[in-house]
């Protein structure tokens, strides 16, 4: 059988970078530092997320620093603009955080819409990213799951387009298949289902639509047991590729017996 | 003199320089940007960089989030 | 973390027997021998399902046989009464199979309702199971996801109770999770699905309603590249388990943050 | 003889036992069960039983199925 | 255009008897025989079903009675075994029944498995259908949503067979479309939706998809406001019996315009 | 029972007009004016919507003309911009249909952003409102489901906002419930669906969720009764208001008797 | 004598019907089905049936249910 | 002289008008609306519009369109 290519040789390509891992994290919501490092190592990504914010003034010396938990050494660090309600106020965090990273240009976009639904404002976010591109940053981009949104962000020169599966945070799964499917037909740069992911079939479901990836956090950190459920999501999301690959049979509305009908011995 | 850093008030003696606010701070060695009055300061620049009365500043660190 | 029980100490416990997966596959489909024994071997199956036919008469000496491709000292063979129609045929393929077999008594009893649907005829199947445990059997039986049917079937004696998520061969995936769910808060012997999964977010599905296992055929053999497929499933399934394991999120109707609101720098 | 050999016609010799039958189809060594007139025979006991005229056979192995 | 037969001349035929309305309603959990008395004659329906029950002793004189608020004169009276969870008990049931409503045949038959699913216990409704078609009643079955079960009872001489659509009182709505769509396929009597019903769409959705008519009961009356639903019941049944019988439009994938996309005057 | 609005006093408003009817329909893709005239009155619609286009010179004099088949005297004409990828085009054709209608100035803004989808250019669409809200238009705007999106619209002075439920001429039925729901919870103008209702009950799940009304043509034009679907879309859409102000039954996950459980005969 | 009604001890008097007791209960006229010591009893009979002592009777109405 | 309707060249009389042009196309008393060079010409100034070489005008209706 000839196979499609999978394993060591199916990589995420994101601007130059390859990654053998197609599951993104992100840091939010860990109980502490020691689960936050735990459960990144079980999902096995090595693309993970982080906020940027005031740091605070007066800690004590000893107190340990995300990036020493989650070393830049070891993984890529996406700095996001989660918070951002302005196109200029992701821009400003993305600047702060290209100098916070030594001239890293890998940014997550998010230009948020309101606070009840964390839906991106898209005129901002189309404002925002052809800036950002102009400045030389790599924007991975989150967006709704609308086709066109997502085809002009990645004219825009966006490396790689992030569609909502629902809201951040919420579990609920891909709502809304029809338009992942067609973002997926028309990319030509990696699409990935950021947001609203809630447990392993989720995850798979959106490779089995031929996503890139997917990005994630409220649902490992948010498990009962984020360790666990952290290395159910590299599973999940190696799962759902190779079921892409290897290509599903077709659905049938009635039955298609397994065992030859002939030669039973009555 | 006064300044603002992240929000709040800081006295800082005359003639001190960024890098010394980092010290002072404890924030040397430690992985923060720093953006003055809007604009941002290259780490390699905080040892020249002057402070003047009524500066704000702003100092983020990476922290986590999704 | 404490973490629960998985991995080498999760066990499915069947009859008297412990298995470390908790996929079970058919032998049917397959274009040839070689491709049924790649697949078997990258789905990690412990268990496989073989049908029990007339030998063809005057076949060449060399002929290879199936149970010389999948040794019953490597594999839990568990032969099936696919094809049979009466509680009666259906006994007489088990006798047959326990005499094939050495005194094998693991099976899995099947007594289908008719050829369009492949679902079980339900009265007939409780009549063969009674007298299969009666007369020694380790009856694995397939039935609808009928909570009752199921109950009763486990109440009989039987060792594993298998509901069908979708018509054999269809691949439309889980059609009632109330049924599957409820099935399994009543169980005390292992639920396993069986039949009509399609693809690996199927299988995760199941899995992720608290079932023990899968049994499938069709969605690895009559996928485009069954190998490949294979080991979707038994990372699926495997991912499934975890999730199920660590405890999913709860669902939200609208969004969370995953980033602290506080301390945006502007 | 005639015998039936699932759903076929044989004509075996006079006197001839199951185990001689078995080989004469080249089944010996191989895993196959037996079903005589509706009773199964066990594998022990084909050298031991005859066959008499227009016996019903019915000889089974595993096959590929789900 | 030719239409198909409709309205007034499309009729739901049960036994001998014709009914304009495929709405057929429960008489249980309303606030007061008022409420009862305008739901009903807001649902339109013809067929109303009824529990059997000891007569309280030592009632007032004037206590009003269910069959005053609905007059046998008036609507089809359908008595149920509501309540039995064996072949007996329902067999008695049906009996008083009849001797109740004066030689009334036309009887609702479900036995149950138990009272946490309320799930029918299919051999024992076998055994109650068959004994109930040789008293000479005419037999309108509550069964789970099997196909091949569905078949057995028709063969059986039942009148009419009333596959769940969800648990009883649960308003899940329609679980599993492919199970009831074939039931539909194969039957030669009418099909009904029972149980499971919650709102006006899931009443439309098993109208289109081929079934005869629905029963329902606490959707109406555990609405907040019964009466306007049963009104919107009875749209609903009728909305979804002509969407059937105009025959829906295929589905597309992709958009088709509605509007020329020649003669723009640009 | 005191009950909520409905009937004759439950009122669709739009701009300064009140409709009783909230199925609002196109008149594409019709056999001819016969058969667009007979479905549309069926539909019950009292807004009816069509294109601009190239008048086709040289027609014979006594060629039919759609507006008199479906008199302005009698419906409310509703002019879109379908086939306009352009705000500027948009402009244009509203302008010419104000002129064409005599200072008519409700109009369905649609500005497209690809052939293959149908979708709303976003930003393009905004643009477009803005000015013809400037114009003096009243603008019932064609969208995406996008929460914010359908905000703004409605904050620039739109009178209507009207989300997709899948692509145009589609048929697919309402893709994300939550987004509709979620423009439904924030709004202040009407929300109608526009595009993608396929069958009855798609129909009444949009006003289940709340919405104030839906637009569709496909649905009923490429049924294989037009006529007959128009009926049953008018009755869905009624049912489907009624369900949502009687207000549902709540869902329940394990079944609830309708009859009592006590006084049974035995 | 007493006799079981719908479950409860009733004392009635020495050689009445059926249709006295339906009298007494106050159920005359109204739409009941009577089953007496399993058996159905119907309507027409009532008044030629006599009760013994510990006849178990069973009277029932259409309710409300689904 | 030569003018363009609707994307197709059309020869018209000199010191024509567009209320001239609209009755020659048979137009008249229709429900169209003329857009001619890019600007609207309402229906009452039909009869007071002049045409000249190369006016672009489109002249359009309402038709069926969802």
């Amino acid at each position: 059988m000839n196979q499609p290519a999978q394993g060591p040789s199916d990589l995420l390509v994101v601007g130059g970078r390859s990654f053998r891992s197609r599951l993104l994290v992100g840091t939010g919501k860990y109980k502490d530092f020691d689960e936050t490092r735990l459960a990144i190592e079980a999902s096995g990504a090595e693309i993970v997320t982080v906020a940027i914010r005031r740091t605070n003034i007066g800690q004590k010396a000893g107190e340990p620093n995300l990036l020493e938990v989650i070393p830049p050494s070891r993984y890529t660090i996406l700095p996001n603009t989660a918070g951002c309600y302005t196109a200029d106020d992701a821009l400003r965090t993305c600047r702060l955080a290209r100098e916070l990273l030594d001239d890293h240009r890998l940014v997550k976009l998010e230009v948020l819409g309101d606070p009840k639904t964390l839906y991106p404002d898209v005129p901002a976010t189309l404002e925002a990213a052809k800036q950002l591109v102009k400045e030389g940053f790599e924007v991975m981009v989150y967006t709704t799951d609308d086709p066109i949104t997502a085809k002009r962000l990645e004219e825009m020169g966006c490396v790689a387009v992030m569609p909502l599966a629902a809201p951040i945070g919420s579990g609920l799964g891909i709502q809304n298949k029809y338009n992942i499917l067609t973002i997926v037909e028309n990319a030509r740069v990696p699409i990935l289902v950021d947001a609203g992911v809630g447990t392993a079939s989720d995850a798979a479901i959106a490779m089995e639509l031929g996503c890139d990836g997917v990005l994630m956090n409220t649902a490992i950190a948010e498990a009962k047991h984020p360790v666990l459920m952290a290395s159910a999501m590299k599973k999940a999301i190696e799962a759902g590729r190779e079921a892409f690959l290897a290509g599903r049979m077709p659905r049938r509305r009635y039955a298609s017996a397994s065992s030859p009908k002939e030669g039973l011995p009555f | 003199m006064q300044i603002q850093v992240n929000g709040a008030t800081e006295v800082v003696p005359e003639q001190s320089t960024l890098s010394q606010l980092i010290d002072r701070l404890r924030l040397s060695g430690k992985r923060v940007a720093v953006e003055l009055n809007g604009e941002i300061v290259p780490r390699s620049a905080y040892a020249a960089r002057p402070l003047k009365e009524n500066d704000v500043l702003e100092i983020v660190a990476a922290i986590g989030g999704g």
